[in-house]
């Protein structure tokens, strides 16, 4: 029984917010008075009449952004342990995490290369074959290192 | 410098790799040049492995170089690897040598030939097959030059392959070598069953534990390999047509050295023959037959070329019947003599197709002798060498061969001596009718070349360049000089046979003559020389035909390649008719047809699940799975 | 990413096993061919994001060359050591380097530099240059090699993942055709299926066991009599279905005819020889090494697979018309004749396996190579008919297809002789007699359809495809032989390349062969006839191999 | 009551079947995935229970590397889906079966 007592607190804290925002449901149904308008039922857009319908479809650039968070994401669950036992490690460690960052940095750096970080409505991601305008500044300028001409 | 030996067979082999590869790019004559000078180098190279192992003690003339495991599975293991011994050098030393010089020749001969750099290729291949064939050290290594050299000679026999007769012969010569090889490869698994190895010295060492049955098979199925591949009865019929092939290999291969690899094989095993009598008896006569039919059927030929076969084929005769009577310093004595004077003769009938524009019947010859004197005095050498005329070597080495035969039994000495006459007499007529008396052609007449072509110029016979003649005067010196390499009479003078003691001494049947005897062996030998060429002579010198003395059973060697065909291979095409109609298309095709079918039925029954949806895959991974967990789990329970 | 995955894999499964946090020790001399393919593989990255314009295709394969080239140096120096000093165990006992893994080593290396040879002309034909398909194959080779070194299942399961994401993007590397990117979709959904049973395989097994790492694992089942835990033989099961999907066993192979058939060619030889190469290296150790104790389990269970894995493959391989699909049927009849040495479990199974893997790698990506140049531009052209008269219009050509067929027909003379020959050996010498009886009525189905490719090659219809009728074909087999390369031809090993090159399409029969490819060509044809004459060093070499774990 | 490992282990068996059986039933190859990745997940809950059940700290590091391995799927996964999907609109797994027998 005794494995149990230590989730007291949580199972109380959830019931605590189950009761809540429950409470709160009810209550504004209860005490809120009940007069719908056609403006009142149209879609919430910061108080702007919505002009034409969403798009469909998200642009394939979501995605990409979408897909290339998630693996940089990830590679943090290694920072974790490596930062819990930094001390111990030494100089070891740092050569490994350095390793490590370098394999990730490399890898921005290829998507930078490759436009995929390029957000905007008109560029699309180019061909690997068709790369004629890329050059070393013009990476670099991605990149952000040199600041100066970014603008 | 007996390490170098390695290089005897590999400088052909890059001599072919080479030509296989950037022949074309050579062209003509470099590729020829090349080939040459690979094959030359080879030759030194032996001269000089020779010469070493010469300086060695007698008793230590033996040295095995093994480069590596072939392959191996269970305890089985084949090495290739090298054995230098007096035979395989001896072997070797004249191949080289006697292919340096048809090499040079071909230079020449196939000058105006577009194929001219393959046919090169060819024969550096063949060469270094024939001397893997001789230096192995195994059996398996030595079956596979064995079929290698097989496989040149159909390319080059087939050589011409636009040529009807050529391409037939090529594949009649395949046939017919294929018979004796079964028997080889049989002999190879009886040979590793008995005594668990392929390397000559462990099975000759291992003999005492073989049974006497055992032997006389491998002995007989090694010697049926070699009827095979040495045209011996009764499978020869394969070598008159394989001149179907260009002249240079003619001489190389089906005079001077392929055609000898079954009694090369015969002096190897010689350790299996010593103690299987009658095997070597069996031997012995089967060469002594073959020698008379081909010295008969050499009698009635009219093809300049088909009479040097023939005479091939009965010369191969009396190296069996060395070999048989146990008597390999002889058999390797006529071979060596053979192959120089075999050659030449080849070699200067290649000179008068030649100057023939072609033509190859000797009838219509004559006189050449005046117009073409190398070729003339040089063939003459080769007459008087072959018909065993003394001083020249066929004397003394087919007189070897005689006094051998009559020690196991004079009846094969009496064959002997006749096939003896029988060719200072054939060699006589060609030679009467090719070069000397009237000429049967006419300077003006159109020729046909062997394409059908009509030539618009006459005939101007005359001497070949260069390249041609030299290989013809050096063959002639040795026809000429090469008996002295082993005189009977006096024990210093057997040079070959104090040579060849260490690989054969042990086998060798001890005959003993005394002096007085040896003599009246040698005159009996000139006189049935001298006896034939005068025959020869006296019928040949003022007339070119004796319809008599040309009998058609002998112009169709006595029928057997006829007989062969209508016995055995009418009645083995009228079974296969049978099997093809009744037993292959009821029974065979039936089983096949219905096994494919059902093959093919149930594939493509199977190819339906393949269904193109990704998720029947991952239905059936999943199936796949519950069969394995259910199984696992079944386990589990019992 | 996934390389930095890699190394700290190896730090982590020492803290593993550590337990505590000893000052880790990592030997990277161990890794070091790994390492190599790493570190190339970001070089490359690195040049490709920062060059100022897109360097030729033919600059990236040149430098994965020489990065297989220095990594199979490498390779060989570690198994001198191990022939040396003895097999070891590095990076907190995650790496075994011993002979079978290091041999695996030196395949994964020759693979990686024959395969961008093979690959180049293709990339550069198709307008898919650039370094992606070298970086992917560089990732993937690594995968393969801490496969086949791994001892540990957490490490075998990253390097599975290594090796195989690489080559579901490989499989839909070519975005100009639809069937390539429906052959990644399905290799990637049945390939994530697979692993995420492997996964809980693992997980199995290591509740099981109490351990991940083989050796122990090993150690635990030698010490405990355990026939009959359920945990531990299902987690075994599912094991072997990861495995068995990688190597294209049936019932887990339904991926590979699609995705074989789908992926730009180049990728389909590479993924065939690598994965299988990889699977099996890591399914062999598992098996025969950690679980003998269990074989009278799985040793049943591998028959079974194995039988219907040669079977299948070879009768639905007679039915295909798609060359590209009946080579992947090919490969899963030799799967199953790999799979019969596994059967065995014995040394001389493994060793002809392993020689069995080794001479089919450079088979399956020289005629996956043809089938590319054959395949002409866009890639599409792999009906059998295409093939006739191949070897009127372009002999050489024709030749080399022809030497690598008979080799997979298992022809004597070719090293495919020797591998079938060694693994039914060791099939029969294991008393697998029916198994050896089956894998031979196969060979003789699959020599069928080789053979019948072989013959449409060199049938004489159709000097020109039918619908160029009357166009020149361009040469006859002759000026074909004679065509120079632009360098000239001075030496030996020029010759048969400059005879295999073709540089134009002249005639839309002939197709274009890049001297790359003939190059590579060239070692296929050249590894398979040399070793098939004289196979005794590569058969030593996986005794050697297999004798040192 | 008393929770042990086998109701964890029960539950990860749970978990892994209901992804197995998704992704045979289900065509949309985003919710295939997701079924995946909940396969991965029984296999993580499995790994974790084994670790403090043998009180050893492998099977915890064990999961690092499938979450990783599960993160570096879902991105090419994705990729792919996105590369096919730019194709046809709204396809299905169904769609993708021009490859068969």
């Amino acid at each position: 029984m005794g494995s149990l007592d230590s989730y007291l607190p949580i199972f109380v804290l959830f019931v605590l917010a189950l009761a809540f925002a429950g409470l709160s449901i009810v209550a504004s149904k209860l005490l809120a008075p009940q007069r719908p308008t056609s403006a009142k039922e149209a879609p919430y857009e910061c108080g702007i009449v919505p002009a034409n319908e969403p798009p469909q479809r998200f642009p394939v650039r979501f995605y990409l952004v979408a897909m290339i968070f998630v693996i940089f994401d990830i590679e943090v669950i290694f920072l974790f342990p490596w930062a819990v036992v930094y001390d111990q490690l030494g100089r070891f460690g740092l050569v490994e995490v350095i390793v490590f960052a370098a394999a990730a940095f490399f890898s921005l750096l290829y998507l930078v290369a490759n436009g995929a970080l390029d957000w905007g409505p008109v560029r699309r991601v180019r061909p690997v074959s068709s790369l004629q305008s890329r050059t070393t500044a013009s990476t670099v300028r991605r990149v952000g290192t040199g600041s100066g001409e970014a603008a | 410098m007996i390490h170098a030996a390695f290089l005897i067979p590999i400088l052909p082999l890059a001599g072919f790799a080479v030509l296989f590869s950037l022949g074309r790019r050579l062209g003509n004559p470099l590729a020829g040049w090349l080939a040459t000078a690979m094959v030359a180098a080879s030759f030194v190279v032996t001269v000089i492995v020779f010469v070493a192992l010469f300086q060695q003690a007698p008793a230590h003339r033996e040295f095995t170089q093994s480069w590596f495991t072939w392959f191996g599975a269970g305890r089985l293991r084949v090495g290739a690897g090298i054995l230098v011994d007096p035979l395989s050098m001896t072997m070797a030393a004249f191949i080289t040598g006697v292919s340096s010089l048809i090499h040079l020749y071909s230079i020449g001969y196939m000058k105006h030939d577009e194929q001219f750099p393959k046919f090169f290729t060819y024969l550096n291949l063949f060469v270094f097959a024939m001397l893997m064939l001789v230096l192995a050290d195994n059996f398996v290594l030595s079956f596979f030059g064995w079929e290698g050299v097989g496989v040149c000679s159909y390319f080059l026999i087939a050589f011409w392959f636009e040529r009807d007769e050529a391409a037939s012969a090529g594949k009649k010569a395949m046939i017919f070598n294929r018979i004796g090889d079964a028997g080889f490869l049989v002999a190879l698994f009886l040979i590793f069953e008995r005594t668990g190895s392929f390397e000559y010295t462990t099975v000759f060492s291992r003999l005492g534990h073989v049974g006497t049955p055992s032997l006389v098979a491998i002995a007989l199925l090694l010697f049926l390999g070699a009827v095979g591949k040495s045209a011996q009865i009764p499978l020869f019929p394969w070598l008159a047509d394989a001149m179907a092939g260009p002249t240079p290999v003619s001489a190389l291969i089906h005079a001077a050295t392929m055609v000898t690899a079954g009694v090369y094989l015969m002096c190897r095993i010689n350790p299996i023959l010593h103690l299987t009598p009658d095997a070597a008896h069996v031997i012995a006569w089967v060469g002594a037959v073959t020698a008379f039919v081909g010295a008969t059927s050499a009698c009635a030929q009219n093809d300049i070329k088909k009479v040097l076969a023939y005479s091939t084929v009965s010369q191969l005769g009396y190296m069996f019947l060395a070999a048989g009577s146990g008597a390999y310093v002889a058999a390797i004595f006529l071979m060596l003599t053979h192959a120089f004077y075999k050659a030449l003769l080849f070699l200067g009938s290649g000179s008068v197709i030649h100057a023939m524009d072609e033509d190859q019947d000797i009838k219509n010859m004559g006189g050449l002798a005046r117009l073409m004197p190398i070729t003339g005095v040089t063939f003459l050498i080769g007459w008087f060498s072959i018909a065993g005329v003394p001083p020249f070597s066929g004397f003394w080495s087919k007189g070897d061969v005689l006094q051998n035969a009559w020690a196991v039994t004079p009846a094969l000495w009496v064959i002997g001596a006749v096939s003896a006459l029988l060719t200072a007499y054939y060699m006589g007529r060609e030679y009467f009718l090719v070069f000397l008396g009237e000429r049967r052609w006419t300077e003006a007449r159109p020729v046909a070349d062997g394409h059908g072509k009509e030539l618009g110029h006459g005939l101007h016979p005359h001497d070949p360049s260069w390249h041609m003649s030299l290989p013809l005067v050096v063959l002639a010196t040795l026809a000429a000089l090469g008996g002295f390499i082993d005189l009977p009479f006096h024990p210093n003078l057997v040079f070959l046979e104090r040579w060849l003691d260490p690989v054969v001494g042990p086998s060798l049947l001890q005959t003993h003559f005394s002096v007085g005897q040896e003599w009246l062996f040698s005159v009996v030998d000139a006189v049935i020389a001298v006896t034939g060429v005068l025959v020869a002579a006296s019928v040949w010198r003022a007339s070119s035909s004796r319809p008599a003395l040309e009998p058609r059973f002998l112009f169709m060697a006595w029928f057997v390649d006829r007989g062969e065909d209508r016995l055995v291979a009418r009645t083995s095409t009228a079974l296969a008719n049978f099997t093809a109609t009744v037993v292959e298309s009821r029974i065979v095709d039936g089983a096949v047809n219905g096994v494919a079918d059902l093959t093919r039925w149930s594939g493509e029954r199977l190819r339906r699940i393949q269904s193109g949806y990704v998720r029947n895959y991952a239905l059936g991974l999943v199936a796949g799975l519950v069969v394995l967990v259910a199984y696992v789990l079944v386990r589990v329970g019992s | 990413m996934t390389g930095s995955t890699a190394i700290l894999a190896s730090m982590a499964a020492h803290l593993l096993a550590a337990g505590g946090i000893a000052m880790p020790r990592i030997d990277y001399t161990a890794i070091l061919p790994e390492l190599i393919l790493l570190g190339g593989m970001l070089v490359l990255v690195l040049v490709s994001s920062l060059s100022p314009r897109p360097l030729p295709t033919e600059a990236y394969a040149t430098a994965t060359v020489g990065i297989g080239i220095a990594s199979l140096v490498a390779s060989l120096v570690l198994w001198r050591d191990v022939s040396d000093h003895g097999p070891f165990t590095a990076v907190a006992r995650a790496v075994n380097v011993d002979g079978f893994g290091v041999l695996f080593l030196v395949l994964v290396s020759c693979i990686l530099v024959v395969a961008p040879l093979l690959a180049a002309g293709h990339l550069r034909r198709e307008g898919v240059g650039g370094c992606e398909y070298y970086v992917l194959a560089l990732i993937s080779g690594s995968g393969a090699m801490f496969m086949a070194t791994a001892n540990d299942l957490v490490l075998i399961f990253l390097a599975l993942e290594i090796l195989s994401i690489p080559l579901y993007i490989l499989a839909g590397f070519d975005h100009l055709r639809e069937s390539s990117g429906e052959a990644a979709m399905k290799y990637f959904v049945l390939g994530a299926f697979s692993s995420a049973i492997f996964v809980y395989g693992i997980a199995l097994t290591y509740g099981a066991t109490g351990s991940t790492n083989l050796a122990q694992i090993a150690a635990f089942l030698a010490r405990n009599v355990v026939t009959s835990d359920g945990v531990l033989l299902g987690g075994l099961a599912l094991l072997l279905v990861g495995f068995a999907f990688k190597v294209a066993a049936v019932p887990f192979h339904m991926w590979t005819p699609d995705v074989y058939q789908g992926s730009p060619t180049p990728a389909t030889g590479f993924m065939a020889s690598m994965a299988k190469a990889g699977g099996f290296a890591a399914l062999l150790r598992v098996f025969v090494t950690t679980f003998p104790t269990l074989r009278g389990t799985w040793q049943p269970a591998i028959w079974v697979i194995a039988v219907l894995t040669l079977v299948l493959g070879a009768v639905v391989a007679l039915v295909q018309s798609d060359v590209k699909r009946m080579l992947a049927y090919s490969s899963i009849n030799h799967a199953g004749f790999v799979l019969l040495g596994l059967q065995a479990a014995t040394a001389r199974g493994v060793a002809g396996s392993v020689f069995y893997l080794f001479t089919y790698s450079f088979l399956v990506l020289g005629s996956f190579a043809v089938v590319s140049a054959v395949g002409g531009k866009g890639d599409e052209r792999h009906g059998l008919e295409r093939y006739r008269g191949l070897g009127r219009r372009q002999p050489a050509l024709a030749v080399t297809f022809a030497v690598l067929l008979l080799a997979q027909a298992g022809a004597p003379f070719t090293t495919g002789f020797f591998a079938k020959f060694y693994v039914v050996e060791a099939a029969v010498s294991a008393h697998s007699y029916a198994l050896a009886a089956v894998a031979m009525g196969t060979a003789a189905v699959a020599a069928f359809f080789y053979l019948r490719l072989v013959f449409l090659m060199f049938s004489d219809v159709g000097r020109t495809i039918p619908t160029h009728e009357g166009a020149a074909t361009g040469g006859t087999p002759t000026d074909t032989l004679e065509m120079p390369s632009a360098g000239g031809v001075a030496t030996l090993v020029a010759a048969p390349v400059a005879a295999l090159v073709e540089v134009a399409e002249p005639d839309p029969a002939i197709v274009a062969v890049s001297p790359w490819v003939a190059a590579g060509l060239v070692l296929c044809v050249a590894t398979t006839l040399v070793f098939g004459v004289w196979p005794q060093p590569l058969v030593d070499f996986a005794h050697q191999a297999t004798l040192i774990i | 009551m008393s929770i042990d490992a086998s109701w964890y282990l029960t539950l990860a068996a749970a978990l892994f079947t209901i992804g197995v059986v998704g992704l045979l039933v289900r065509r949309n190859v985003l919710v295939m995935f997701m079924c995946i990745e909940l396969m991965l997940n029984a296999a993580n809950l499995t790994f974790v229970t084994y670790a403090r059940a043998l009180d050893d700290v492998g099977g915890q590091v064990a999961v690092f590397f499938v979450l990783v391995v599960a993160a570096a799927e879902v991105v090419v996964g994705l990729g792919i889906i996105v590369a096919i999907f730019r194709r046809k609109v709204g396809a299905t797994a169904d769609d993708a079966h021009v490859m068969k027998g």
